[in-house]
């Protein structure tokens, strides 16, 4: 198979040696159909046992291999080598701690994903004998692309406001909160809004809109924040008037 | 070193796992479960399963359809009890998987969509879009979120299985991000570690598929399950073994050779028209559709290609509509990987390693022979898929076992005591981590890539659709070697924070105990069933093969091949029939 | 976490954000640029002025526009300093929510005025 | 502990340089100074008009005064800027669904400029009329 030679350069940081990260480079033959993960499974495999990062399905649906490469966060496993040029820029997603080499530390995320509550609340439990809820494919497209997040963190590592003040909820997990929102099965928003509609919810976004740009899945965070704004600033407003602004 | 205790253990936060905790949690809130996974939960493999999960809802369709499709398609190495089981619970599982939000297709009455498959009588597999893995995954871990006795150790992988007394004791784990490793002490554990796909080198398996919950069950005593039976997909794109979902011809996509000629009619699965048609042509089963590919290519009729030879999937004539709608996954994997858009062009595939149909060994409860230890998913072989599983059976199954496994563990936990030698207990962990750090210390020469491109190349070699006995022979030997050179592995990355270059060489020395079973399993079982094809010993024999076989771990020598019988209930075993044949059928 | 009060401005900023965008290039076209031109002097000269804005309807649809105009920018310069790295973001919000009101009370005054 | 997470910090006062989008992003932010700027010349020209006919001038005067068309040049750029910049990100807010498709963001995003011609010619309409 023909290969092109192309300069990796990869930002390590050992905990254990390095106070702080440098960037590495290596010489990678790359074949015409390398993603960007293929060239570094290369170096894992032939020319430095000890580069560290994360990579698992190779088909874009795992989310494990999310990195900023030439300055965008992206999936490896989804950018191909051959739309660069000779030289490749391999950085950890921004916006998070760096653990080592390009694995980054995502407990933070991790909470914030369980704190929107991202399961579905139903107005009353179904037995399992009287069957599906239904929901025409109207009411499945309604939510459906905010269905389609894989975790991989891109829209955190693009989004400001998160490097900025990381208490914010942030793009992926606001987006999460919105899809069972507008699920037609439930009536879970309300239960979600205190930490939705709160300081460090939809309200630190200020729409840079990054998050959907960057968003390898056409999710669409930015979009799902803006629409989450809008009913959570009616139904504040109409809770004052009605109800003097409980919360 | 340090102690976790918790009443029951999962190995692995797949669908198998996330099922399996969530069933704890709901069967008795008291009881404390903890789920290990070596990757975040939603990273799991399950993510990637494209097509969808089967289970009867339609009123055309019947639990015996189901059972028949089941076992025949297993070419009767399925246990029927079980078989049974499966596809009763089934309906009931992806009812619940709905309930709990899965956004199943739908359709335009509201109610869930299904699609057919390959060897299933009627269309009876739910499917979201072309991404029902990742859907379930994500709902599955979504919910578990919602039960707060539900503890997770993300990114810890499990090294070893304690065993004392005859019974299960908990489980040694490394958390990745620290290398430190800790005794977790429990009741039962249940393993989930999904396939091990990753012992081939051309396969749909993500890398995470290394067979880990296997090797460590069958260390520990517990015979591995018909190990011989690997399934082949027919549509995996080349160069990355990327899979294209059997939903591709469930929608009516069709394979051609190299003449644009739908070769499959050649091979008994024919007449091609009225097309489509199920349980024929394009809708056989997996395992008689690689083995066509296989005979076309012996004949030249593939088309060559800079990674093996390769068929064509054409699903131009779905129109572009159908395909952004059901396939659109699909449509941007061809795209992307393969440069060719499926509602213009005809997409190059080839057949792929895809699933194990064996592992480890249960029975019908989800229980292993070793007390305590349970299994479910993938790594399970609880017998529903035979010699060769039916597509869309292993979302269900994951389901079905998964929790059935954690409420027969449930049971067992509140009539058991912890494990009361507190000096054998802390020993055996000592032990275990001694051998990981004995591999800081090594001075060896083999390199793990090294060893596990030989390790694949073997068994692509001996393993494949087709084998012979010199060639499965020749793939024990290499394995052999490869299992003694293994102990001189060289360590080069010597740190202990994320080391992937440990876990690559501890993942290889369960890939390389996994591949021996196989080979060996495979070269002891002298007759062409499902997915084992013989050359040289081409029939079916019921005689002397219509039996589990089960391999049992020797720390020093090959492992010892041994047989169960097989449960049948209500379906004697007879021909398996597809294409025109298939119609009237009553099995 | 509690829900936040910023939903109140927020609504105004929106609303002011999609009226100005569709009126605003024009208005300062009418009243800023257009004099310098020498354009539309029949209509920018004070008689027809002050009988148009001394119509009720245009005073409401004036006080609209400068309202939203008001909060819309308050409510952005609140985020803007956030974006720039002042992090009181209490005060930033008094003062600027302050002046936008003090603005809204001045453009109902010049408009009862008129 | 063997572990050291790197943190890498974000600079507060300079991070929008880092990427050509941020900088956009920012620039559509500024354009509310300019937006409140406007809003306070107009308020003083209503003071203005109220005052009466010099006072009214002496406002117009202002206007196409150097400093006047320096800052009103500047405040339309700005407001175009806001325009623009609010009416591509309208189909992100405001999703329409009908039946099973969503309206396509282009249509939106048409519809909104076809309203802002319609508005504008209103308003010049309005005043080369009147
Ligand atoms: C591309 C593809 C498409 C498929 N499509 C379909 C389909 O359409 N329909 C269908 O029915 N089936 C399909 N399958 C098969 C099916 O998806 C899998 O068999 C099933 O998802 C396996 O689930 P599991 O829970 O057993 O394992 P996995 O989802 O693989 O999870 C394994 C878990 O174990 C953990 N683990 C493993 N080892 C260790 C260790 N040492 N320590 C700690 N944790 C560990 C992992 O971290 C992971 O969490 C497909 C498979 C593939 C590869
Ligand atoms: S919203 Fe998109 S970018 Fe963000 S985590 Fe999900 S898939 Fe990744
Ligand atoms: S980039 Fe950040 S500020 Fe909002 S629109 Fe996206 S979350
Ligand atoms: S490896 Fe799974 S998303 Fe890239």
């Amino acid at each position: 198979m023909e290969t092109r030679d192309v300069t990796i350069e990869v930002l390590r940081y050992r905990p254990e040696q390095d106070s702080e990260p440098f960037f590495q480079s290596y010489t990678v033959p790359c074949e015409e159909h390398w993603v960007v993960l293929d060239a570094l499974n290369y170096i894992k495999d032939e020319l430095d046992r000890t580069l560290s990062y994360r990579w698992s399905c190779h088909m874009f649906v795992c989310g494990s291999c999310g990195m900023v490469i030439n300055g965008e966060p992206m999936l490896s496993c989804k950018k191909f080598v051959r739309d660069f040029g000779d030289k490749i820029r391999v950085e950890p997603l921004s916006n998070f701690p760096i653990e080592r080499d390009l694995v980054i530390v995502q407990d933070d995320f991790m909470e914030k994903l369980s704190s929107v509550k991202p399961y579905l609340i139903p107005k009353e439990e179904r037995s399992i004998e009287s069957g599906e809820y239904l929901q025409t494919p109207a009411q499945l497209k309604t939510y459906k692309q905010y269905t389609m997040c894989i975790n991989c963190l891109c829209c955190y590592a693009a989004c400001p406001q998160y490097g900025l003040d990381d208490k914010f909820i942030g793009p992926a997990a606001l987006a999460l909160a919105h899809r069972y929102n507008a699920d037609s099965r439930d009536v879970g928003r309300s239960a979600r809004e205190d930490v939705v509609a709160s300081h460090e919810g939809i309200w630190e976004c200020s729409f840079v809109g990054a998050c959907s740009l960057v968003c390898p899945k056409d999710v669409e965070p930015a979009g799902a924040i803006q629409q989450t704004k809008f009913t959570s600033a009616i139904d504040y407003i109409t809770g004052m008037v009605s109800g003097g602004g409980k919360k | 070193m340090e102690i976790i205790e918790t009443d029951i253990a999962i190995v692995g936060a797949g669908g198998a796992g996330l099922r399996a905790a969530i069933e704890v949690a709901e069967a008795d809130p008291n009881v404390k479960v903890l789920l290990i996974s070596k990757v975040y939960p939603m990273r799991s493999h399950t993510c990637a399963a494209e097509g969808g999960a089967a289970g009867v809802v339609k009123d055309n369709d019947t639990l015996e359809y189901h059972f028949n499709d089941t076992v025949g398609g297993g070419d009767w190495l399925t246990d029927q009890d079980a078989v049974e089981y499966f596809v009763n619970e089934i309906p009931k599982e992806l009812t619940r998987m709905e309930h709990w939000g899965c956004p199943w297709s739908r359709e335009d009455s509201g109610k869930v969509a299904v699609r057919p498959f390959g060897g299933m009588k009627i269309m009876r597999t739910w499917f979201a879009a072309d991404k029902t893995g990742f859907h379930m995954l994500h709902t599955l871990f979504q919910t578990s979120l919602k039960y707060p006795t539900i503890e997770r150790l993300d990114e810890y992988y499990v090294t070893d299985l304690m065993v004392e007394d005859g019974r299960v004791h908990g489980v040694v784990v490394m958390e990745i991000r620290t290398g430190k490793m800790t005794l977790v002490r429990a009741k039962a554990v249940i393993i989930c570690s999904g396939g091990a796909g990753k012992i081939f080198p051309f396969t749909t398996n993500g890398a995470i598929k290394t067979g880990d919950g296997m090797a460590m069950a069958y260390r520990a005593g517990v015979p591995l399950k018909d190990m011989e039976f690997v399934q082949y997909h027919p549509t995996g794109l080349p160069a990355t073994g990327i899979l294209l979902t059997e939903g591709c011809r469930g929608e009516g996509g069709i394979l051609v050779n190299k003449d644009g000629y739908r070769f499959l009619q050649d091979y008994g699965l024919g007449p091609p028209d009225p097309w489509p048609r199920l349980k024929a042509m394009e809708l056989g089963p997996r395992d008689r559709l690689s083995q066509a590919f296989w005979h076309e290519q012996k004949k030249g009729r593939t088309i060559p290609s800079p990674w093996g030879d390769v068929m064509h999937l054409d699903m131009r004539h779905l129109g572009e509509k159908k395909i952004n709608e059901r396939l659109p996954l699909i449509r941007e994997l061809s795209r992307l990987y393969a440069g060719a858009d499926p509602v213009h062009e005809l997409v190059p595939v080839r057949p792929v390693v895809h699933y194990m149909m064996g592992g480890i060994h249960t029975n019908i409860d989800g229980a292993t022979p070793l007390a305590g230890l349970y299994a479910a998913g993938e790594c399970a072989c609880v017998s529903i898929n035979g010699a060769n599983r039916l597509g869309s059976n292993s979302l269900g199954e994951l389901l079905v076992f998964g929790a059935r496994a954690a409420r027969n563990a449930v049971d067992y936990v509140k009539s058991t005591e912890y494990l009361n030698k507190v000096k054998t207990i802390q020993a055996q962990a000592e032990d275990a981590q001694s051998r990981v750090k004995a591999l800081f210390q090594s001075q060896g020469t083999e390199s793990v890539p090294g060893l596990r491109k030989e390790l694949n190349a073997t068994m692509e070699e001996g393993c494949g659709i087709y084998r012979t006995e010199a060639e499965i022979k020749a793939t024990c030997d290499k394995v052999t070697e490869i299992r003694a050179r293994y102990k001189d592995v060289k360590l080069e990355d010597t740190s202990t924070v994320f080391n992937t270059d440990l876990l690559q060489t501890l993942e290889l020395g369960c890939m390389i105990e996994v591949a021996q079973t196989v080979a060996v399993s495979a070269f002891e079982r002298k007759e062409s069933r499902g997915a084992h094809q013989r050359l040289d010993y081409e029939k079916r024999d019921d005689v002397n093969y219509l039996k589990h076989s089960m391999a049992h771990f020797d720390p020093d020598g090959d492992p010892r091949i041994d047989y169960l019988d097989v449960v049948i209930t209500k379906s004697q075993p007879a021909e398996r029939i597809y294409g025109a044949g298939a119609e009237g059928q009553v099995v | 976490m509690a829900r936040s009060a910023k939903a109140v401005p927020w609504f105004l900023f929106a609303a002011g954000g999609t009226v100005l965008s569709f009126i605003l290039p024009v208005m300062i076209f009418t009243t800023g640029i257009a004099p310098a031109l020498g354009l539309f002097t029949d209509a920018l000269s004070y008689d027809t002025m002050s009988a148009f804005v001394g119509n009720w309807l245009v005073k409401l649809v004036l006080f609209g526009i400068l309202t939203l105009a008001c909060w819309h920018a308050a409510h952005r310069l609140r985020v803007c300093a956030h974006d720039f790295g002042i992090r009181a973001d209490t005060a930033v919000a008094v003062i600027l929510y302050g002046l936008a009101t003090v603005g809204t009370a001045t453009a109902a005054l010049a408009l009862v005025s008129i | 502990m063997n572990r050291k997470p790197y943190r890498r910090e974000l600079s507060k006062t300079s991070w929008f340089m880092t990427h050509q989008r941020y900088k956009s992003y920012m620039l559509h932010e500024i354009s509310s100074l300019f937006v409140a700027i406007y809003a306070f010349i107009l308020i003083i020209g209503l003071f203005r008009l109220g005052e009466g006919p010099e006072a009214w001038e002496g406002w117009l005067g202002f206007v196409a005064s150097p400093i006047g068309v320096i800052l009103h040049v500047l405040i339309f750029v700005f407001s175009i800027i806001h325009t623009m910049a609010w009416f591509k990100a309208v189909p992100q807010a405001m999703r329409i669904q009908r039946g099973e498709e969503i309206v396509p963001g282009k249509l939106i995003v048409g519809a909104h400029y076809g309203v802002l011609a319609a508005v504008s010619l209103f308003v010049l309409i309005l005043a080369g009329v009147a």
